[in-house]
């Protein structure tokens, strides 16, 4: 596989959230507006290049046995620089994702493509993963949280996007709980409709 | 003081619902939840689980990070904590009931990476709960999420009898259930 | 005469009467009164209403049909109708129409033909999409009107206030601002007996949700008060959309046990979450949520409630 | 108070046509198929063989085994045939087709018993000589049915008038019409049991069947008479004992486990028929009924006369859309009118569409109807819907293998789902992968 294909794949083929069906809790919980999802996915994505990155560059160095710790301290060690450095430049970002930055540790891509990819590769196609990776992921949030924020503030990314239909109410679910596993479940279902059409 | 841990309690189940409201465990709820008896099993482990996480790393907070002004640290510390937890409970399991392992066995590690065990001693940290309460926060919030999986596997059970849309089948249908599920814990908002 | 062709088929040779859409259109011949009392006592407007939600579901359940390639004609078995009428039913008088349009389609798209359709549905379907609304419009959701769409407060509302509210007899005919189909107590018994006596639905699960409604609203204080046994059973029970669902939502043959003492456990479950929500709860009435959540339990009361078969057990006879 | 059980549905009992009308002897045909297996158990082997001549009550079929019961020759004659022929229960058995030489000659052997010269061992011999099965439609051989169980000791006799199924009304006029036989008969099942008290278990819709066997014991106190609940299956053993003794026969058990014999108001008639007669089992009484048949009625039928033949004297106005052996809930749909009667049928009904609808089978709705009418108290719906998709332990753990097959279940589903047929499938799917081990 080249280079090219290990990044487009995780945008399409293997979309994380459509496709791999991981990391579903920040896909429904810091997707009520754009921007969250947007922030949300290149956190994300920063801690996963990284890890990978030095996970791919350690992994003749850790031992098979407790891969697993190890890659969860690698890992946990990105996730706490980037809470800091969000907590110091976009604080009130930092504020509405509380506790899903610390719980990016326990995002299920991380942990797989450390796993599955970056302890097997080598250093550039491992970023090439983790970009591509974080960047289907992003992609993901972004499309979920947008939806969510159109039809249930009738913004995007904060700006009013039905000025020209000043009667709309906006369907609060899209934004509370529940509307976040509809949204996402309907989402998955025409993504499965569609790729079966294509195929 | 009492009244609060009963508030604790019961928000945690019902209107804080850690799957339902507020999120934390869905891969498991997911990943778990075919069968009522897995559904059950995976919950009790992740009841003791919660707890103890829940003691320990209060401990670790007030005896570790705050002392010794760590705070920043406590995200690694924790999970630290929960991996080596989530060993002890494999290995006790293995031993004591060897079946419960054979079901749970590949869940299990899965635990360590539930971010409903992560999320709660964070949660009882952000709220700035006693031990007391962070105990009853984390066994509460464990149950909540044991009552959540435990019902949707019974409907997914029921599910296998329906022909739902290609499309739709596996991961979709469960969300979909799942938040019809959620505007059902609704009815308990403001209940307290 | 020469026998030419027989038809070779598996015993019993006969059928009841019985079917699916004979009784779906018992249950909208038993809706029909209190659909037509709102009629009376709200205005034409109310027509507008009904009409929208079972045309709306109705026509849902044949698009959706189509592009499942199922035959169409499954639109007409009646339950589509059934839906639609009850969403209708459970908007206040108040509502803009198409509040009732978007109802009706999530009631048959999401709350029904996901799942498969007819007879997969976990939730009640008119109740699921009733929730989604109240979360969604809550303000169009409790547009409680009076006669002439003179803005109101609920009997339930009125009570949480500590206001005076309706007398028993006006509550049990009817002359009270609620939800379309939840008005007339009266009526709507009519219509459930009339489905009991059809033996269309069980008197199990209305009869426990019923009484463990009034039960606890009798034993239990509500919020604020301590003294025990004060309660005022007979007006929970005449006020809010208890009757309209105990009879008519929570006896849903496709959301509601299978099993006869799961039937039982049904209505006590939705009883209980019901009074808990309206003595404790942040909202006035909980017999929507009640019902769903009971919805959802089904599947284990089904399972813990399992019968045994004939012989396996003592006294079966 | 009629006695009933727990469960079960009013089917339309359409008894109306037939149930006032005498039984009628029908002429007797030119030739019959007598069945080698007219019971449940082995197959008889012939004892005759083509161009024979068969005397009348001669027996021509017999087999060695625990399990099974003599066939005789219903006419006198010539055997022109020994061969596979269709049957009622719709497979090919092999068959004795003797051409009638309308001499009614008596084979020697047809001699008048004395029932007090009787043992209880020469009465169950003799049983099983005469060639009695069960005459309700089971065809369970009546001398294998009085053997008590390894250990245990029989206590009573049962005999089922229930005749709960619609249109037939065979059974309700050989009580009204020979009351003296069929309590002769119930009175030699208990000596054979060595039981000392019997029942008879009537619906209350046949007034005149009541009074008549009431008449036919006074004052006798070891009969008791139980009018039962016009309910169907009332006549199915495990809900017969339940209504009329109040007790459970255990599951996977049948009644002797508990001590009772269940036998046929017709089957105990036969009995004291061929004890006054010294006859062999070749005739009963059939029913033949149905929109289709111009001429309905109660008909004495030898063995073996085919079922054109019955029509053909009573008549079609129409062409059946069904042609049933037994009544509509139970009863076998035939392919063919060449089948023969047996010790068995209890009715022929020709069908017109209007009278067994077909519906559209649509999907499950859960509604419960067939869990709340099952008399064996399983889950229908849920055996079927597992059954369907070869979950065969679901199947079982919600009953499958209770089910006796009345078919309530199918009767009562809105759905018109063929309950009763995947029923029967995952019955026989269990009870094979359970052969393969």
């Amino acid at each position: 596989m080249n280079g090219s294909k290990v990044f487009w794949r995780g945008i399409f083929g293997e979309n994380p959230i459509f496709r791999l069906l991981l990391g579903m809790c920040p896909a429904l919980a810091v997707s009520i507006a754009a921007n969250q999802g947007l922030g949300m996915g290149l956190a994300a994505t920063a801690v996963l290049v990284a890890s990978n990155i030095l996970i791919s560059l350690l992994r003749s160095v850790i031992p098979d046995k407790i891969r697993i710790p190890c890659f969860i301290v690698v890992i946990a060690t990105f996730v706490t620089m980037v809470d800091l450095i969000m907590a110091a430049f976009v604080p009130a970002l930092h504020e509405v994702l509380g506790i899903f930055i610390p719980l990016i540790v326990v995002n299920c891509i991380i942990l797989q493509r450390a796993e599955a990819f970056a302890s097997k590769n080598g250093v550039w196609r491992s970023t090439l993963d983790g970009l591509g990776m974080g960047a289907g992921f992003t992609l993901a949030l972004v499309l979920v949280s947008s939806i969510r924020e159109i039809f249930g503030s009738g913004t995007l990314f904060g700006l009013d996007i039905f000025w020209f239909w000043q009667s709309f109410e906006p369907m609060r679910i899209m934004v509370s709980p529940p509307g976040a596993f509809i949204v996402l479940g309907l989402l998955i279902g025409l993504i499965n409709f569609l790729s079966v059409r294509k195929a | 003081m009492m009244e609060q841990i009963v508030i604790i309690f019961f928000s945690a189940i019902l209107i804080n619902n850690f799957v339902l409201i507020r999120f934390l465990g869905i891969c498991p709820f997911l990943g778990i939840s075919q069968k009522i008896e897995t559904a059950v099993g995976m919950s009790l482990a992740v009841v003791f689980v919660m707890t103890v996480a829940s003691l320990a790393t209060w401990i670790a907070q007030t005896y570790l990070l705050l002392p010794y002004d760590l705070v920043y640290l406590r995200t690694i510390v924790f999970i630290l904590v929960i991996a080596v937890l989530v060993q002890f409970v494999e290995m006790v399991m293995q031993k004591s009931s060897p079946t419960l392992y054979q079901a749970l066995g590949v869940y299990l590690p899965l635990i360590t990476t539930n971010c409903a065990v992560l999320g709660v001693t964070i949660l009882n940290l952000n709220e700035g709960y006693g031990l007391v309460e962070a105990l009853v926060h984390g066994f509460a919030a464990a149950v909540g999420f044991g009552l959540a999986i435990v019902i949707f596997a019974g409907m997914r059970e029921r599910l296998e009898l329906a022909e739902i849309p290609e499309a739709l089948q596996g991961v979709p249908i469960a969300l979909i259930i799942a938040g019809l599920l959620s505007i059902s814990f609704f009815g308990f908002q403001g209940l307290l | 005469m020469d026998i030419k062709k027989l038809t070779v088929s598996s015993s019993p040779h006969f059928h009841s009467k019985n079917s699916v859409r004979r009784a779906m259109l018992w249950v909208l011949a038993a809706l029909t009164p209190a659909a037509l009392f709102a009629v009376y006592y709200y205005g034409a407007y109310v027509l507008v209403l009904l009409l929208a939600g079972i045309v709306t579901a109705v026509a849902c359940e044949a698009l959706i049909l189509m592009l499942r390639k199922k035959p169409v004609s499954g639109a007409l078995d009646g339950s589509a109708a059934v839906t639609g009428l009850l969403l209708a039913l459970n908007v206040p008088a108040g509502a803009p129409w198409w509040l009732v349009v978007i109802g009706s389609f999530l009631a048959i798209g999401i709350g029904k033909q996901v799942f498969g359709g007819i007879g997969h549905n976990p939730f009640n379907p008119a109740l699921a999409a009733r929730a989604i609304l109240v979360v969604s419009w809550p303000a169009r959701m409790t547009d409680w009107v009076g006669p002439g769409l003179v803005s109101a407060a609920t009997p339930l509302a009125q009570y949480r206030a500590g206001n005076v509210v309706p007398s028993y007899l006006d509550l049990f005919f009817g002359f009270r601002p609620g939800s379309l189909g939840e008005m007339s107590v009266f009526l709507l018994l009519v219509g459930g007996l009339t489905l009991i006596f059809l033996k269309i639905i069980d008197w199990k699960i209305p009869v426990s949700f019923v009484g463990t409604v009034a039960l606890l609203t009798w034993v239990l204080p509500r919020e604020g008060q301590t003294a025990f046994f004060a309660g005022d059973p007979l007006f929970h029970v005449l006020s809010g959309g208890l009757i309209l669902g105990a009879f008519f939502m929570a006896t849903d043959w496709t959301t509601s046990p299978i099993t006869k003492r799961g039937r039982i456990v049904m209505g006590v479950g939705a009883g209980i979450i019901t009074a808990i929500i309206r003595l404790y709860g942040g909202l006035p009435e909980g017999v929507t949520f009640a019902i769903l959540i009971m919805n959802a339990c089904t599947p284990l009361i089904d399972r813990f409630t399992l019968g045994k078969s004939f012989g396996s057990a003592r006294g079966a006879s | 108070m009629a006695k009933s059980f727990v469960g079960g549905v009013h089917p339309p009992c359409r008894k109306d046509r037939t149930h006032a009308l005498p039984i009628e002897r029908l002429p007797v045909p030119k030739t019959v198929v007598i069945p080698l297996s007219q019971h449940t158990g082995k197959v008889n082997a012939p004892l005759v063989a083509v161009g024979d001549r068969v005397l009348l009550g001669q027996k021509i079929g017999d087999i060695d085994a625990p399990i099974a019961c003599p066939v005789h020759a219903s006419v006198s004659g010539r055997v022109t045939a020994v061969e596979m022929r269709y049957h009622t229960n719709g497979r090919e058995v092999l068959s004795i087709v003797i051409e009638n030489d309308f001499t009614d000659e008596l084979h020697p052997t047809v001699q008048p018993k004395n029932l007090n010269d009787m043992s209880a061992a020469d009465v169950l011999r003799w049983l099983r000589e005469a060639g009695i099965v069960g005459m309700g439609g089971g065809g369970f051989p009546t001398h294998a049915k009085l053997a008590p169980p390894p250990g245990g000791t029989l206590d009573t006799v049962l005999l089922n008038g229930a005749e709960c199924e619609p249109y037939l009304t065979a059974d309700h006029r050989v009580m009204v019409e020979w009351a003296d036989d069929v309590i002769l008969g119930l009175r030699c099942l208990m000596k054979a049991a060595g039981v000392k008290q019997g029942y008879i278990g009537v619906e209350v819709n046949k007034t005149d069947a009541l009074t008549a066997l009431r008449q036919a014991i006074a004052p006798a106190l070891d009969i008791q008479i139980v009018p039962l609940a016009v309910k169907y299956p009332q006549g199915a053993e495990q809900q017969l004992i339940a209504a009329c003794l109040n007790r459970t026969v255990p599951k996977g058990k049948r009644p002797v486990h508990i001590g009772v014999v269940v036998n046929n108001v017709h089957t105990a008639q036969a009995i004291a028929h061929s004890l006054r007669t010294g006859f062999p089992s070749i005739e009963r009484v059939i029913t033949v009924d149905g929109a289709c048949v111009e001429r309905p009625g109660n008909f004495l039928v030898r063995v073996g006369t085919s079922f054109a033949d019955i029509l053909a004297v009573c008549g079609l106005a129409s062409e059946p859309c069904k042609l049933l052996s037994g009544g509509p809930m139970m009863g076998m749909a035939m392919h063919t009118s060449a089948v023969p009667v047996s010790k068995c049928t209890s009715g022929i009904l020709a069908l017109s569409r209007a009278e067994s609808p077909a519906g559209e089978p649509m999907t499950c709705v859960r509604c419960a109807a067939c869990i709340d009418v099952c008399p064996m108290f399983i889950y229908p719906t849920l055996i079927a819907q597992y059954g369907e998709r070869g979950r065969l332990e679901e199947a079982e753990k919600y009953g499958a293998l209770v089910c006796h097959e009345c078919g309530a279940c199918t009767y009562a589903c809105p759905s018109h789902i063929p309950l009763m047929q995947w029923i029967r499938r995952a019955k026989s799917d269990i009870y094979a992968r359970r052969e393969r081990g």
